[in-house]
């Protein structure tokens, strides 16, 4: 059977990405995509010669087994709903939403509709990141005490205006690079967050955008688990790469630094006139998007759902909180 | 459905066969140089145990050849006369002539030859090659490479030990190396050689140093170790050319770094290999391209003439270390 | 000629004896909790042991205050009342309200209180520390900081793992991080901290983070690790600001690396230290500079208010990490 | 008493660093310099507000203690010898000369004149490369059988057109990356190099230089322990720093990796836009300059011979005759 999928907006960059893993996957059949910016829609269109459907309807007319939601994190919600009522499995990008109201609405309506929510937090399918999760649940590691993890970036304003709109982006930098870490840390863990804290500040970037720049979110697990997750777009331009994603675990044995996008090869060309890196790892894209296609071939859940998501939202809203309270904010 | 036996059942036969299982051919047995009616490798994968080589080669259409390397020339042989294809581990033979007799066998009968020069299929080193390709640092002006490690043990019969069934750290452990090199830049014309057992034939330890000049112009420097404490394996790499420069450095690389006090006594494996952590094993990525290769008559990374040819090299090296002279390569006409 | 006396021979009385050696001082002699008249660290200076802290203030111009923390404000009290200088070991005190008073004690006494802050003397941080003076980062936004070894080990009476007499992981081994942010980024507002062994009493090791947030906006991340496998002693760093970013990494910078077979059984040191090979220890470079504040008047790189507000982020840490609240600093006026 | 310093041409950019040096050590008088390049010599002068001879015999007419001979490689001769008739002690910019001839007069001279004849060899006094010399004399790292080492660097020429041109350097890569570690190696070891080989290249820099831009120079040394040398003008022009100096040395008992210039901040900046390697591990030059200096005050041979410079280019000169021959090519 030939697993049928579309994909909803082209606003995050990462369609892109996922076009060329969807077309690496033999039982994919991508349908299409639609776009309610025409603009965009068209140069997508052209670039990866993919079937543009008049609207968001239209494509969901055709009955796909499952759709990719791309949009702006704000507009995450509504393409969800109406894929649900149509009846499609969704995989949703990252953060699932903007409000924990938002994304507990997105959770029940795709469980009335009995169709799966996926949220995309590709880190659950690094392998670094699995081999480590294996150590862990084979006791090697010992019990997790404390994370220090880091998810800075480069200011993604270069690849799209809306990731530093508050309005469309949800906020800035804690929104945008605190959710894969906090994913992380349950999956590892087995556990909710209990308890969020924040500071942040705007020094990078402090003339091109109005959304906070640089930032710590503090968070402590029901089992007594502290981390800290710097989400700052700290990474200047010429950087060698987007940014990365790593943790130090600390254990009742010791600790074990993890990088999810270390496996590079440093290239140094006349062309940039800097070192860049050039991963070399595997894609943790393409194995997230098999999950999706294959939970729908085998009738199953896929490996991340939307209440994942829901739970990440629920610490970045905390999160916004405790900046305005200055003080901890307890979740549960 | 293709089938397929496996000959040895050291770590590199448990490699290949962990690749074979991920394709759709069927594995049927196994031959190892003592019969063991119970071999674990074989019960892992369902597979019988053969009691000879033909009997293997009678019951299968590819023999994937995982001995000893002075064992490798006349099992091919044997194998082309019965019209199997082969797949067979690197080094190709021990010698030029032994491997050239092996490739001239297969040609004759028609069946292909696929030499596991694994390196090829690890996605840093595949990477690096199509960045050269597409002209990413422009000619290539200097490379060098280093492969360490610790020296292979063996709980009986440690022919990785005896130069005469290995051919030693230059042939054995470097010739990925040496491969890879002339992937990069090209024919080698003139190798040189140096390593510590030829200098201290007792040495507890191997560090061999080979230098070569392709007949581009470019240079290879080429490192191997059998001398660091277990479990290390690491791998460097470094390419330039007159637009750029690519490295690798497994170490500087690993995405997992661990100091966990006292750790779990882990058993060091036999033989050092990298393991930067992949969702798929570079020894699967290869066999699922020879099996492509066999079913489809896709072209293969490797061919013969690069096995034949790394061969060549690594004997170079060899007589190089031994006589204290650059070697000066001629082309072979297979 | 000016006579220093030291009190405490443990690893920091050792290092600072070693400074002393390389300056024109006299190093008189040392006072140990248990009176050892041979006391090997004083044979090796040609010096003399005193049997109590008054006789050694009476033979001296400068007490060098090496004893476990909670003993120092006291003892820096006594030596000014004595009209003596004063080099005290980092943290000043255990807490605010007695670094104040050893401060102000020293102030009125008209002596010098050079409070051992040794990390500003590090090359690398030194360095680091002009670049950002000379804008090569433009405005400081974020700053990384992670020092990170074992549990401090001491043959009898471990003081470090008494909280009452070292202050934990966050007053004895953060505060150098502590003060250094401060040195980068001003003076700090607010502290949030936790740390292992407040969650896990029983812990056999010890993590602890801390954010701090500056006046200026900044915010500074810390981690502190009594937690790696011995003999482990790492340092990084990365300040980032809006116009670049510098990163440092002891391990990834380190120049000497030994992959040497069974190394020779190396004791383990009580304390981790950082050792990257240097001409000069930074504990020297330190001791000779308090040298020529002490006998030219030339300004410290640390002053006594320096030691005091590093011991208030120290304090409200600790604070932090008890009670789980975000703690507000006050400027304090000395 | 002050030891009374002067330098003889800045055709070697290292005279420049030599300036800072001197003037940091306290008993060093530095009197001033001279150069036969009257462009040259103003602009220094100027820059570093130093008296300016206007010859070298007007110089050493002022008795100095010392001078540093900074010229051109193939011009070290004639000034050394210079010095040593005019009885002042005399540390030799590296390569010592660019013929064995040359080096074996210079050495003679000097010795004639009762003066010291130190060469330029600034790893003898890396830090990280003592430690590894005590370590291998302690018996602690077992006994040496290869070097795997390598001294690459930018094309010179950008500091000085010189640096490339045959007549003047006395040849291109070998000549200018070989001496250093042929000198460290021989110092580690006690011990004579026997047998030299080379190949080299010109595909860096083709169009710009006639000399060779990539080689490997063999040592193999009278004990049996070999060598290789990588002495390529390798590096980009945006690689973070000029080059490097580093080697695996194996043993008896494994390995040591050792780096002279690993003690780096990287620092990126929106100036350069790309990142830089920031020293600061201990100076060597300072270091080699305070033993110059201390040599003469305490009447004593510095840590470095000109014999030390002269076994160097011995295998350069022999590096070079192997490249015509093909072959390997025996020194003693």
């Amino acid at each position: 059977m030939k697993v049928k999928i579309g994909i909803l907006s082209f606003a995050h960059l990462h369609a892109e990405a996922y076009v060329t893993a969807l077309r690496a996957i033999p039982e994919v059949d991508l349908i299409g995509f639609a776009d309610d910016d025409a603009q965009r829609g068209e140069r997508f269109a052209s670039q990866f010669e993919l079937r543009r459907f008049p609207s968001y309807e239209a494509l969901l007319e055709q009955k796909p087994h499952g759709v990719i939601v791309c949009s702006e994190n704000s507009r995450h919600a509504p393409l969800v709903n109406m894929a649900a009522q149509a009846g499609v499995h969704v995989l949703c990008e990252k953060p699932l939403a903007t409000t924990v109201r938002d994304a507990e609405a997105m959770v029940a309506q795709c469980r009335k509709a009995g169709v799966h929510l996926m949220t995309a937090f590709p880190m659950r399918f690094s392998t670094p990141l699995e081999v480590v999760k294996a150590r862990l649940d084979s006791g090697e590691l010992g019990d997790v005490h404390c994370f220090n993890a880091s998810n800075q970036g480069e200011l993604p304003k270069k690849h799209r205006e809306w990731f530093v709109d508050k309005t469309l982006a949800g906020g800035g930098a804690i929104m945008d690079h605190t959710v894969h870490l906090v994913d992380v840390m349950r999956w590892y863990l087995g556990c909710e967050a209990a308890e969020v804290y924040a500071v942040a500040n705007r020094i990078f970037h402090a003339d091109e955008v109005e959304v906070e720049t640089g930032g710590i979110v503090w968070v402590t697990f029901e089992n007594g688990v502290f981390a800290t997750i710097d989400c700052s777009w700290s990474r200047p331009p010429y950087w060698p790469s987007w940014g990365g994603l790593s943790f130090e675990m600390v254990t009742s044995r010791g600790a074990v630094l993890v990088d999810a996008f270390k496996q590079n090869l440093t290239v140094f060309s006349h062309t940039l006139q800097r070192p860049q890196w050039a991963f070399w790892g595997s894609d943790p894209n393409q194995a997230m998007l098999s999950d999706f296609v294959r939970a729908i071939a085998e009738d199953r859940p896929p490996r991340v759902s939307g209440e994942d998501g829901l739970r990440a939202v629920e610490v970045v809203e905390a999160a916004y909180r405790a900046l305005e309270l200055g003080q901890p904010v307890r979740l549960r | 459905m293709l089938r397929v036996g496996i000959v040895g059942a050291g770590s590199m036969g448990a490699a290949h066969a962990a690749g074979w299982s991920q394709t759709p051919a069927h594995l049927v047995g196994f031959l190892t140089e003592t019969f063991d009616p119970n071999l674990p490798l074989a019960q892992r994968h369902g597979a019988t145990v053969f009691r000879s080589f033909d009997e293997l080669l009678d019951a299968v259409d590819v023999v994937d050849i995982c001995t000893p390397t002075h064992l490798h020339a006349s099992m091919i042989v044997r194998a082309a006369e019965k019209r199997k294809h082969v797949v067979c581990e690197k080094p190709l033979a021990l010698s030029t002539q032994e491997a050239l007799r092996a490739v001239r066998a297969c040609r004759e009968a028609g069946v292909h030859l696929l030499v596991a020069h694994v390196v090829r299929y690890f996605p840093e080193y595949a990477l690096a090659k199509s960045l050269v390709d597409e002209g990413a640092i422009g000619r290539v002006a200097t490379l060098r490479l280093l492969r360490g490690s610790y020296r292979p043990r063996k709980p009986v019969g440690n022919w990785f030990l005896d130069e005469s069934k290995s051919g030693g750290i230059l042939m054995d452990l470097m010739i990925h190396d040496m491969d890879y090199a002339r992937w990069i830049a090209g024919e080698v014309a003139t190798v040189f050689a140096r390593k510590i057992t030829s200098v201290r034939p007792d040495s507890a330890l191997d560090y061999g140093l080979v230098v070569l000049q392709h007949r581009s112009g470019a240079i290879t420097h080429l490192a191997g170790a059998w001398a660091y404490p277990p479990p290390t394996f690491r791998t460097q790499f470094e390419i330039s050319g007159d637009c750029g420069v690519i490295i690798h450095d497994s170490q500087a690389t690993a995405p997992i770094e661990s100091l966990i006090l006292r750790p779990a006594g882990n058993a060091v494996p036999e033989v050092g290999l990298p393991s930067s952590p992949l969702a798929e094993d570079p020894y699967t990525t290869e066999i699922k391209a020879f099996y492509h290769t066999l079913v489809e008559g896709a072209p293969s990374r490797v061919t013969p003439e690069d096995g034949l040819a790394a061969v060549q090299i690594a004997e170079a090296a060899v007589r190089s270390a031994a006589e204290g002279k650059a070697i000066h390569l001629e082309p072979i006409s297979v």
